[in-house]
């Protein structure tokens, strides 16, 4: 057991992290949320370090970097904001799946765009009555031979609204099978005819945006399924693991980021004739945070090693994702009683990490559904 | 001077019973009875929060139905009921007040809310510390809703240790130079006159170099600015001082001595968390209707375990509230007891906020047009600004431990 | 038959003032006026747990103080003031009740908390749902403290989940033969009288096939074995019961209709969490002067904010129990809503446990012999039984959540 | 950075974990401590494993065991009791004081006993009246040229009382020094004249037992001086990173014990007809507790790692201890729940868990001591 990066690991690290300094520090990014903001060079940048293909292996022309180095980027990034670590991530997390189950044909057409980042996959799974049983979608994909006729709608699809956009969309293609086993993915460019994109009003998470999108008709070639016909179930499940890890990663970036700028202002603010850091009532939350952060990064870190080392780690990525984004909630709940007013008003990163906090326990995967998954492991049926 | 109105002559009280059927002729004849719609899902307003976002427009149109109802209130005779006959108050005694104040229940009262400030703590402090003059100018004004006070304390430098504060007010014969910067001020851009606290002594130990003022906030010199909140609320401001000259008639107290004018007025602050000031009450309340309409959360044991617990600590505050509402009707002074309630209700409607976010889940954070759900993200933000406001929950735990438990003061605290 | 003391007649009633001067009179002549001793800091027992260990001889003692007071004060008029002539009571109205109770308040009475069930919920239980002969044989034995009653519910497979008991009643003739094990029986070893659910029908749903019996405890077959506490105390026990035998006259309500009598007692049971049952003021006060005497926690911020914490938390309880007490003493039944303090009061008390932890360090875990310190220990080691005895916290919550909250019943809990 | 154990580490894992199941289960150990049973036989079973001499180099017999594999003995040990591996822990603790800061006569000396743990070395620090700063003792040793003569008091001294017993006491040897300079090691026989020794009734640890030691004009051969005169405070801090990350792993195998406990109880009770475990109230709370034992014990493995490769690590052992204790208690507290009138009676291992459990945030440093240790390594000066 070992706990050092590589050089090479502490390079990419500081490379992100002078990245963030110089193009999103944490003000601007608040910036951009506080606009609604796409800050398309930002992507750019990313891809000219090559960030994009990392995933990838490299005799696919990937970067060939393991889950680990994906988490250091993610986790880099996070102290810029979760909105943009997320933006990073979920760029190739979708691109992933068109890897690994495309066909020969899918994966040469669509393989510039992914490795340059060049797509926003906008993942659409939820509907808005189906609740949190993903495989109880309903939106319909007819089969017309050489296309798809898709009706319906779908809700919280991120990013569906940018320029460029395409829809990775789950459907249901055989409303008659059990409903694991009629599903499929379809990808629909998000300018095609008949799609409609409505923007929801959200608490954060605006660089990206999250929409509804209505299918109204819309004609989709068949060359653009994903995967076998009705096998879409499984193509949603896979790379879950990855994604909770990689965004615990993340989540422990943005609650050291949060910490970070509480201690400075305590150090900085004085009331009672001292720098208000220096009572313990807030020292010891302090401390106590910086300990949870550690503990959340290095579950993050393990589940990394074991997705890479190829063991089954659905137990602990759930541990990671659960810890981080709890973490990242008490930090930012912290950060507001030690910038009390501070933080409360808009001038404050703080206000931004508080509202952006609250989407970390309930976006991929609540931590109710991450606590059901620890507790199956346990051999625990709840119900 | 002081117009103590527990000393107030009780010859001209009516009794009791006789109150009781004016009080309703003159409520059945202005308001409706109190709607029970706010209990029913899908119905009326769905704002939960007390700082939530309002047009310019809206606030006006909800301070001018206010100003509206106050009037016709006090003109009555209900405005102040136990207040002194020659400042327009009824000179009747708490017990008539209480009544009142139930009898009211039961109808559909306009929000009076930006009289909080006005009413609980600059008008009494006005009628306590100022001269002749200035309560003759302001007291009963305020009380009729004609006038709004705010308060001018917190500083960017001085939030919980209010006494190291720097605003100057410096002596030009009758006059006082103020200059310097308040902020955190609730409502100042609608309030006539302030409570300001500035140093008039720079030598002096702090607590004893500071004087009270009331201040007409259409002076010259004076800037008031928004703050802007998470919410997007803008009922706190940013007020500048530029050598504004004020005549020294208006100070409050003696010079140097305005700590204590001040420390008279934060217990009243602490005191005006009492009642449901922060909507507890109705926040719990459509917890349980947000829970009832859905049946996968009624039947979540977490949510059902989590909901029961809230709703143990609401209860527990509802009678610590009633408590001391009896207090403070019956005129006796608000304790420093009461920070207890304050830090309590802040505490559960944090957890109240929570639940609301863990069961609603993506449809508390964006907005999907339901009625109910989306309108406890207002909720969600304003809850640390709750916790925040008036004094941080570790000042108010210090002021227990001080004043309530007779512990000795924190190490190295100067005051 | 019923006794509703509520329905008893009121011409012998004598006017409060009366009452109050009998009453003053009697206490005086019996007791002393309560010792403040108890706030001095290493005067006194230092005991805080409800559940300390004590000698065998030390507990038999305590019981005769308890009975001859009970005694004393029964013939005397003044134990059973709502009761029925009939069976000793005064008849008077609860108003007579609550004055004695604020009366005694002042005056050092011995404990008698060894009659909290018997009288909260054994007492009750026979005269609401007993035969002429039982409650005659019983109520008034147990009122005047002769006779002492146990609680024989819970088993080894039926904790929470009561109803799927199954301690065997069979019918023979006019008798029943009882058989099964009760365990966390309360003061079973000292109980002349048990109050008994056994499963009379093995073929009904669950909560169809139990009936209730009062049982002497001195019936052949009957065995109590005591159960060792982490405290050290044997307060609870095992009880066993081999083929004892019971006329049917001991029954309690129809056959097969033990559920209803269960429930009502189970609510006389969350009720007797009222009142301070559990101690939290006084082990509140004890930690408030625990701190007052060791300088470093008392300038420690985090002991005081901890400290203020559960100050905030105990002064609502208080509030909230009095309203309870309000509610019982006015002869008003117990509701569901009263869950809602148990929980309350076992959470606050486990925060002033891991408080005095924090601050005594060693000290509260080991001997040093000084007063105060090593006494904490005890109460540690309660709070985790406390939260568990009448329910845990997760059934408590689960009560709260369908009876009061109006939730519909948890998912595939076959009831 | 990779999470695996080496072969060996792996194959000591199993050795510890089959001892504790044959020679100490729960049970057993709960047993002892109701009985205030030293179990000498179960150390004489350590010692013939070699785990005593493990911690010492291999150039001086020792077994050359890094900091990670002791965690890892000390972790299995504590799934019996937190005291069974507090008494191994003990043992070495104060032996590698006296191998690193004695002389080469001492090192000779003590070198069979230390290596077959055949000492009991019972440190003796606090005085009852010294609060919590270790500098402020008291009990005086007067120089006499060949010998100290010892006189004074001191409290919570852990196995004092044992045969055999070698009471390690930090003494005042220069009252007019400054607090921290004035004080030196010595070595006294438990059963040197004018030794007494009190048992302290305590709430658990009863294996080894809490001591109050009397000097009354002890005489001690100057030769059981340890380090420089008047330079043992530098001995009395030194070793605390080891002691507290190790006493860490402990506390994370107990804590993970005294969850497999609740487990199994939860799955065996049944209420409402369903074994008690499937209640997501109960359930929920166990996945949150699995997640933060091993997050503690991430954390401990952590400091183990940083000690063998020589990086400081006070923050990282303070947070290790903090988390780890932290986590025991919070077992114990859910057990308690889970268990509910079974666990408060003494028949369950888990009122012994409870009762020990209370011990955990208080000995070897508390809570707010390795919270103060943690804020000041961000920059934090509290008081």
């Amino acid at each position: 057991m070992q706990f050092a990066l590589t050089e090479e690991q502490t390079v990419l690290q500081q490379t992100a992290s002078a990245f963030v300094d110089r193009y999103c520090p944490a003000a601007l990014a608040k910036t951009w949320d506080e606009t609604n903001h796409f800050p398309a060079d930002l992507w750019q940048r990313m891809a000219d370090l090559g960030w994009f293909s990392l995933p990838y292996p490299l005799d696919w022309g990937g970067g060939g970097g393991s889950p680990l180095e994906i988490c250091i980027i993610a986790e880099a990034l996070a102290h810029s904001s979760l909105d943009v670590a997320m933006a990073y991530v979920g760029t190739f997390i979708p691109g992933l799946v068109i890897y690994r189950h495309g066909t020969d044909e899918q994966r040469e057409r669509f393989k510039p765009g992914l490795l340059e980042g060049a797509y926003r996959i906008a993942v659409a799974i939820s509907e808005p009555d189906a609740g949190s049983d993903a495989a109880a979608l309903r939106c319909s994909a007819v089969d017309a031979g050489d296309r798809f006729i898709v009706n319906g709608q779908k809700a919280w699809c991120t990013g569906a609204g940018l320029p460029g956009a395409l829809i990775a969309a789950y459907v249901r293609t055989d409303p008659d099978a059990p409903k694991h086993r009629g599903i499929s993915l379809l990808l629909i460019p998000g300018d095609a005819q008949g799609v409609q994109i409505r923007r929801t009003p959200t608490l954060a998470r605006h660089l990206l945006g999250t929409n509804e999108v209505f299918f109204d008709d819309v004609e989709v070639p068949r060359e653009n399924l994903v995967g076998a016909l009705h096998g879409g179930f499984s193509l949603l499940m896979s790379g879950l693991d990855m994604e909770k890890t990689v965004m615990a990663a993340a989540y422990t970036g943005v609650a050291q980021s949060t910490l970070d700028e509480m201690l400075a202002y305590s150090k900085e603010r004085r009331q009672f004739d001292r720098p208000i850091g220096n009572f313990q009532a807030l020292a010891h939350p302090m401390a106590d945070l910086q300990t949870e952060i550690d503990a959340a990064r290095l579950l993050a870190y393990r589940a990394a090693w074991m997705i890479s080392s190829q063991q089954p780690c659905t137990r602990e990525a759930s541990m990671a994702k659960l810890k981080g984004s709890e973490t990242y909630v008490a930090a930012a709940r912290l950060g507001m009683q030690v910038l009390a007013g501070h933080g409360f008003s808009t001038e404050s990163v703080m206000s931004f990490r508080w509202r952006e906090s609250i989407v970390a326990t309930i976006s991929g995967g609540t931590s109710q559904i991450q606590r059901n998954a620890v507790a199956k492991s346990m051999g625990l049926i709840t119900y | 001077m002081t117009l103590n109105p527990v000393e107030t002559p009780c010859e001209t009280a009516i009794d009791l019973a006789t109150f009781e059927t004016n009080a309703r002729r003159f409520l059945d004849a202005h308001l409706q009875p109190a709607a029970t719609s706010t209990s029913v899902w899908g119905v009326g307003d769905d704002t939960m929060s007390p700082y939530a976002k309002r047009t310019p427009a809206q606030e006006l149109e909800r301070i001018e139905r206010a100003r509206a109802w106050k009037q016709t209130e006090f003109d009555a005779g209900f405005g102040w009921i136990t207040g002194p006959l020659e400042l327009g108050g009824a000179a009747l005694t708490p017990d008539h007040a209480r009544l009142y104040s139930e009898i009211q229940n039961a109808y559909d009262v306009p929000p009076t809310d930006i009289y909080a400030i006005s009413l609980g703590m600059v008008a009494p402090a006005i009628l306590q510390h100022g001269k002749r003059g200035v309560v003759d100018r302001y007291v009963e004004a305020m009380h009729r809703g004609d006038l709004i006070g705010c308060q001018l304390f917190s500083e960017p430098g001085a939030g919980s240790d209010v006494a190291s504060l720097t605003t100057k007010a410096t002596c030009d014969r009758d006059d006082w130079i103020i200059s310097g910067q308040k902020v955190w001020t609730s409502g100042a851009h609608h309030a006539d006159v302030g409570l300001l606290l500035a140093r008039s002594n720079t030598d002096a130990p702090k607590h004893r170099g500071i004087t009270a003022f009331a201040i007409p906030m259409s002076l010259p010199g004076i800037e008031v600015r928004p703050l802007t909140m998470m919410t997007g609320g803008t009922e706190f401001n940013e007020v500048f001082f530029d050598d504004v000259r004020l005549h020294d008639s208006f100070r409050l107290g003696p010079i140097d001595g305005g700590w204590g004018v001040a420390i008279s007025v934060l217990m009243n602050e602490r005191a005006l968390g009492t009642g449901d000031a922060f909507g507890l009450g109705r926040a719990v309340e459509r917890l349980r209707m947000t829970t009832a309409v859905q049946p996968s959360n009624a039947r979540n044991p977490l949510v059902r375990q989590q909901l029961a617990r809230i709703v143990c600590a609401a209860e527990c505050i509802r009678y610590q509230a009633l408590a001391a509402d009896g207090r403070r009707t019956a005129g006796l002074p608000p304790g420093p007891a009461e920070s207890v309630f304050k830090l309590a209700n802040t505490h559960a409607l944090r957890l109240v906020a929570e639940l609301a976010g863990q069961m609603l889940g993506a449809a508390a954070i964006a907005d999907t047009g339901e009625w109910g759900t989306y309108a406890w993200a207002d909720l969600i933000l304003t809850v640390p600004g709750l916790r925040v406001a008036g004094g941080t929950d570790e000042v108010m735990r210090n002021i227990l431990a001080e004043r309530v438990l007779g512990l000795p003061k924190e190490p190295s605290s100067v005051r």
